[in-house]
């Protein structure tokens, strides 16, 4: 294919694709499947160009793999990915519950006492934007090879958008909404449950869906300091060594895809729970 | 001056000494060769920085170079200034382990991203499984640091004789509290640090006479190091910007690494390769490459410059 | 012993632009089984007023007490309900679940919840809304889901700020009646703002009158009314007399100048 | 200041809890020499060593404070040695990146919102991105950019961008989305346009979860400028110190460049609350 | 031409609990410079109504023009000024950037916005105000403030959702008197929704009754009155009577079985 063809038909692809897509939003009512279909053909017209792209433009395989071959390595390496996503799951959902768990008890903490409020949140805030990448050899040296150290990373990771939100959430309930509970003589915990975490979910929820991609991040990256020869970042790391990167392009297929139901599972339940917010009434 | 662009395989350090000083002796410039030296890291995987066109030339372990032209990107050995391996597996004596038969059943720490072929085919020659169990040993992938063997991590784990060596002798522990297996003894050694270059690029003569020079004034400046270790490392120290390496452990591994090229002008020896093909290839169910690769060196390059 | 009695209390705002007072030098007694109506004219105070008897404000000059404790003891010790100006319904919980809160929250069996909350929904006739969203209410129903709320939770003392504001006149005249009753039948003390001078003479035992920026009182008008009021008592001379009598001191408090 | 006391009340504990951790995870070693020199050893003897090991697996809260003074203190800042030196190469490299993810985040957030199509076409696909492993993207990542002759602060950047725009898109949108129907009403009755629905309401609303966004994705772009650091690592950075540190097991140097990142970071979220609390003066608190 | 024609219209809210069927056959023609009073329980379907002439609701059945196009395309002509019946006043505006919000929005000069906030606030007697945020401000004045706003937008039609319910008497009468005056002086069309049946008379040429839900136009009453009405006017006989038929209109729809 010519030079000149190429942007063109990409463009063409890319401009026919949206506007099947603007089409269909607008029918969204009538076909309930659109909500499905438009995120879906967005993905396919992402694939088909760099399909297009990768052939077009002669990008070395050991560069950028076209989708083809990579979805050809899935087919072909079920087991493997499978095994690795188990392992590094294990130390995803571990982390993942410790880290926001513990990040939503120091919020409360932080939010009972003024005294922590002022002396925790300023050093905590520290403490938690400590980077992955440092971290990560520390935990590895610590907690072992195994998914423990990679839990350990994910909790450190978490805890910090987990511990800004709920501190930002416990503070939105409004002024007439607390008063009432003062006028009911109401104790701490009843005002917490019954007033300060409902008005609180938006921003909890916010904190939740950001922690789902964060750990697998930090999940994936231990990895690389120490791991037995299993799990995601494992086999990334070590299949870019070896240019199977058509292989590396499988993982993160299946990393992105485990990590969307992760984070769409979380969006659900927030759909769930903060039904009542403005952002959900639409 | 013509432009060349190295792309090493690690970060700047007295491994690559050589390079170093040729560049700041002026033996680049009297090439009439203008030399960009950029340090690797982890996860950069320099065979893809030569696909990508990011640099001319690389140095790498020939395993990996192997694996990399099996897999469809054409690289070719055009010099090899390490002569041979310093490569080894330490182990702590309080493991028991004497001889490599002891290692059943034991864990072993090797580095991966293509450092960890000779480890894989010295298993699969001795016949373990590297699954576990009984009749195996349990690999594990470390970090870039001996941690794991001070900290009981792992039983053995690989450890260059000018770098991670120092470093576990550094740490407290001696001589006599450990067990070294050298893959140079072992007669199981690869090559490492050799030059690279895209087979398509040598069809053009230009820069077969650009890598002559560069490899004619390259090997100028690993015979200087050689001769004056610490005077290269200390212009190895000048040229990492991190600021993070020690005037002591860079001397050391310079005098180091003096062994290792000792024995080399830079021009590959074919019984060298023949032997670190036959060790991939004789790997088990796993073999790094799985045919006798071809082309996949060249002394035309040498020929010219030496 | 009086339930609220304020001395020479006053409170004042600090604002970036200056200070506002809300409140100054206010005395008052109100006595256990007093209905009384706060009248004055729009931010005069009143709500400020309400809030420091329910604590939610800190006086800043002057004493008060509540039941003869501090305004904080006796929130502590849940001696009133609040029916704020705005509904303020939590918009997570449906109606039911909002009248049902501050049972839940002093701990009432949930079986006596229930029967509560069907009383006081009906009460304000609001039966089948238990299980909508506030936001699928109409106004004048919010208002009167949080009128609910405040007697599903039954204190002997009620703070109400413009409980029927939002109302029509059949409605309001319906739940004047129903108020009074429960008055009558309880001997709650009910504090009361409004701004409409019938309500307030018709519902009252006692007529506050209050006057604009710094809020003073300016008129106490203790009611001749009978405590048996049926709703043509509105039409009766006395009535009249006192209706003349707020108005005559709500225009003369209306001095916008300040 | 009415911080300063529980500040240092909290740092003090930390410390305690520091010193006790460093002695407890640290004399496995010493019992170890102890047993390899074949000799006895008591625990008074074990304490004082396990707080002045060269290798410790937690240093020592002092071993570490000389480190910084070394390395901040004693050396000029154009030194290569000084952690200063590569604070500032990190810190530039984090804001630019900041700086471009937080425009990418708003612009992404304002398309989503504003279209329906936007919204379900590219927010899966902006959540699916996040789930790529950026440490295995970043060295090709970099290897693309550098082919593209794109220099090692703006690829440093690239990476700063792609972690820290997440955030802001996740906490933009619900921002924006947040004004309530009688606040829309409103703007509908003055049949105000798009443009103008967005500049003086959804915008104002959306200022507490955008600022509380920028804390999160200022944190990640600092995060990944350490990340790209690792394979920039020429260029020198706290992520270079990081890797070295590592690299050649100098503790001491890992935790000095992990206590600079987490100060730098320390720095940035209260800049970015003093910028909330200027953008949005008057509010009630 | 008829400002709003609307005829057999009719809208049902879908919720989880079932259809709410909010209006139900509502015909009404508005004439230009009519002062049109909506009276009727609380969700009859007032708000609902002004809200499906704004634009803010789509009927579900019937038809309806607003100045003899559709309510959307009279919206995007920026045909009405609309006070809701929550202040919703936005918090991060100070009163007086509240005021100028729709102004600015509709592109009127500087110089000009100024002198219109100040007018608008002198009107509603929030003079020394502007610079305040909403939650400084009593619930009386914030609703002032929020008349203000739509009266600063100065559109020929006003939707007005009981604009005056949390005021006094004295500032009630005062800005009815106001509201009068402007609408004579201006000929501007008025949808007002209100409680107060003297307020409904005394402001309006046509009173129209609802009843409950669903919602339905019960009586339309059109005023004797003179356009002149001084405040006293309310004790005049054509006054008390035409009250008295909308009391008697209101509370024969007032049935509360449904
Ligand atoms: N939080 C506050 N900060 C500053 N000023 C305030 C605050 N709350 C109330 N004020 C001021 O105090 C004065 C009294 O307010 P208050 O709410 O008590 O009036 P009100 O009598 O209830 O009026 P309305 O009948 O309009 O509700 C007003 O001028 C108001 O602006
Ligand atoms: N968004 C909604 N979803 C479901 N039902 C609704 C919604 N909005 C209003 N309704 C219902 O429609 C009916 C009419 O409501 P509307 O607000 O028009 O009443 P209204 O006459 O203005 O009453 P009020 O005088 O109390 O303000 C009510 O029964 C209400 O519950
Ligand atoms: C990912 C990764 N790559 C390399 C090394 C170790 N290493 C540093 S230099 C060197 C010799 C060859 O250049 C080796 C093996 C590691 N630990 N991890
Ligand atoms: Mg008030
Ligand atoms: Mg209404």
């Amino acid at each position: 294919m010519s030079g000149a063809a190429l942007p063109v038909l990409a463009l063409v692809i890319w401009a026919a694709s949206w506007a099947l897509n603007v089409f269909m939003t607008g029918r969204e009512r009538a076909w309930p499947w659109v909500r499905y279909a438009v995120p879906a053909l967005f993905g396919v017209t992402l694939l088909a160009l760099w399909e297009i792209g990768v052939a077009a433009l002669e990008i070395s395989p050991v560069l950028l793999p076209p989708p083809s071959v990579i979805a050809a390595r899935i087919a072909g390496s079920l087991p493997i990915l499978w095994v690795d996503f188990l392992q590094t799951f294990k130390g995803v959902m571990a982390g993942y519950a410790i880290g926001c768990g513990a990040a939503f008890l120091t919020a409360l903490a932080v939010d009972r006492s003024s005294f922590l409020q002022r002396g925790l949140l300023p050093v905590g805030n520290l403490v938690a934007a400590l980077p992955v990448i440092g971290v990560a050899p520390i935990m590895v040296m610590w907690f072992g090879f195994d998914w423990q150290s990679k839990a350990a990373v994910v909790v450190v990771m978490c805890f910090f958008p987990m511990l800004v939100n709920t501190v930002e959430g416990l503070r939105a309930a409004d002024h007439m909404q607390r008063d009432l509970m003062r006028t009911y003589a109401a104790t701490y915990g009843q005002t917490l449950v019954k007033l300060r975490l409902p008005a609180a979910a938006p921003f909890i929820f916010n904190g939740l869906k950001i922690c789902t991609t964060l750990s697998l991040i930090g999940a994936i990256v231990a990895e690389f300091f120490g791991t037995p020869i299993v799990g995601m970042g494992f086999r990334i790391s070590t299949e870019v060594g070896r240019m199977n990167v058509d292989m590396v392009w499988a993982e993160i297929a299946v990393a992105a895809l485990a990590g969307s139901v992760f984070y769409g599972m979380v969006a659900l339940m927030e759909r769930a729970v903060t039904f009542w917010h403005p952002s959900q009434r639409g | 001056a013509d432009k060349v662009t190295l792309q090493l395989k690690w970060v700047t350090q007295a491994q690559f000494g050589g390079y170093y000083v040729a560049k700041d002796k002026g033996f680049y410039e009297e090439e009439g060769l203008d030399v960009e030296i950029k340090p690797g890291g982890p996860d950069v995987a320099p065979v893809q920085v030569l696909a990508g066109g990011g640099a001319d030339v690389m140095v790498d372990w020939m395993p990996s170079a192997l694996a990399a032209r099996e897999k469809g990107v054409p690289v070719v050995n055009i010099a090899q200034p390490f002569k041979s391996s310093g490569l080894n597996l330490v182990c702590r004596k309080e493991t028991g382990i004497t001889t490599p038969e002891d290692f059943k059943g034991k864990t072993l720490g090797t580095w991966f991203y293509g450092n960890e072929y000779p480890l894989l085919s010295w298993m699969s020659k001795l016949g373990f499984s590297t699954e576990g169990g009984d009749d195996g040993v349990v690999i594990q992938k470390i970090g870039f640091n001996v941690d794991p063997l001070l900290q009981k991590q792992a039983d053995c784990i690989t450890a260059m004789t000018y770098n991670e060596y120092w470093q576990i002798l550094d740490a407290g522990l001696s001589p006599d509290d450990l067990v070294i297996f050298s893959y140079e003894k072992e007669g199981i050694s690869t090559l490492e640090d050799g030059l690279y270059v895209l087979e398509e690029n040598l069809e053009d003569p230009a820069f077969q006479d650009k890598m002559a020079r560069f490899v004619r004034a390259s090997m100028k400046g690993w015979k200087w190091a050689e001769a004056n270790t610490d005077e290269a490392a200390e212009i190895v120290l000048e040229n990492d910007m991190t600021g993070a390496q020690t005037e002591k452990h860079q001397k050391r591994m310079m005098g180091e690494v003096a062994k290792l090229t000792a024995g080399s002008n830079g021009e590959l020896d074919p019984a060298d390769y023949e032997r670190t093909v036959e060790t991939l290839l004789s790997a088990g169910s796993d073999p790094v490459i799985t045919k006798e690769p071809e082309g996949a060196w060249t002394h035309a390059i040498t020929d010219k410059a030496l | 012993m009086s339930v609220v009695s304020a001395s020479a209390l006053s409170l004042t705002f600090e604002t970036d632009d200056g200070p506002v007072h809300a409140l100054s030098n206010v005395s008052l007694e109100v006595e256990k089984g007093d209905f009384v109506s706060f009248i004055g004219p729009s931010g005069c105070g009143k709500t400020t007023f309400l809030r420091v008897i329910a604590d939610l404000e800190r006086a800043t000059g002057g004493a008060i007490t509540v039941n003869g404790v501090s305004p904080e003891a006796a929130r502590r010790a849940r001696a009133y309900g609040y029916v704020f100006q705005a509904a303020g319904l939590y918009p997570w919980r449906t109606i039911g679940g909002n009248i049902r809160l501050p049972l839940e929250i002093i701990g009432i069996p949930k079986a006596e919840q229930a029967e509560r909350v069907a009383r006081v929904l009906e009460l304000v006739e609001l039966e089948g809304f238990e299980k909508r969203f506030p936001w699928q209410l109409s106004g004048g129903m919010q208002q009167r889901a949080s009128i609910a709320r405040a007697l599903a939770f039954d204190a002997d003392l009620l703070l109400m700020d413009e409980p029927f504001g939002a109302l029509d006149e059949i409605v309001r005249d319906h739940l004047n009646e129903q108020l009074l009753a429960l008055w009558a039948r309880t001997e709650k003390t009910i504090c009361f703002v409004t701004h409409s001078i019938p309500e307030a003479v018709y519902l009252s035992t006692k007529i506050v009158v209050m006057s604009p920026r710094p809020g003073r009182i300016i008129d106490v008008i203790d009611s001749p009314l009978p405590k048996q009021r049926p709703l043509d008592i509105r039409e009766s001379p006395e009535f009249l007399e006192v209706a003349h009598r707020v108005r005559e001191g709500l225009r003369a408090g209306h001095s916008y100048e300040d | 200041m009415s911080r300063a006391l529980p500040v240092a009340t909290v740092i003090a504990a930390i410390i305690v809890i520091w010193y006790l951790g460093a002695v407890w995870m640290n004399a496995q070693w010493e019992r170890d020499q102890a047993e390899r020199a074949g000799v006895e050893i008591t625990l008074a003897e074990i304490i004082p060593k396990t707080m002045a090991q060269e290798r410790p697996v937690l240093p020592a809260p002092h071993q570490v404070a000389v480190e910084l003074w070394d390395t901040v203190a004693a050396k000029p800042v154009t030194s290569k040695r000084s952690l200063v030196w590569h604070g500032w190469i990190t810190l530039s490299a984090t804001l630019l990146g900041f700086a471009f993810g937080t425009a990418l985040g708003v612009i992404l957030a304002i398309g989503i919102v504003a279209s329906r199509t936007m919204d379900i076409s590219v927010m899966p696909w902006v959540i699916a991105s996040q789930m790529v492993p950026i440490l295995a993207i970043a060295p090709m990542m970099i290897v693309v950019l550098n082919a593209a002759d794109v220099g090692g602060l703006v690829a440093k950047a690239m990476i700063s961008m792609y972690l820290s725009f997440f955030p802001v898109v996740v906490g933009m949108v619900k921002g924006l989305r947040s004004p309530d129907a009688l606040q829309l009403d409103l703007m509908r009755t003055y049949s105000a346009n798009g443009a103008q629905t967005f500049l003086k309401l959804r915008l104002p609303a959306s200022l507490p979860y955008l600022f509380t966004s920028m804390k999160v994705g200022v944190a990640a772009s600092l995060v990944g400028a350490i990340v790209a650091e690792m394979t920039l690592s020429q260029d020198g950075g706290l992520g270079s110190r990081l890797l070295n540190g590592s690299y050649y097991g100098q503790t001491m140097m890992i935790w000095a460049a992990l206590i600079a990142s987490a100060v730098l970071a320390g720095g940035l979220i209260p800049l970015i609350g003093a910028a909330q609390r200027l953008a949005m003066r008057g509010r009630p608190t």
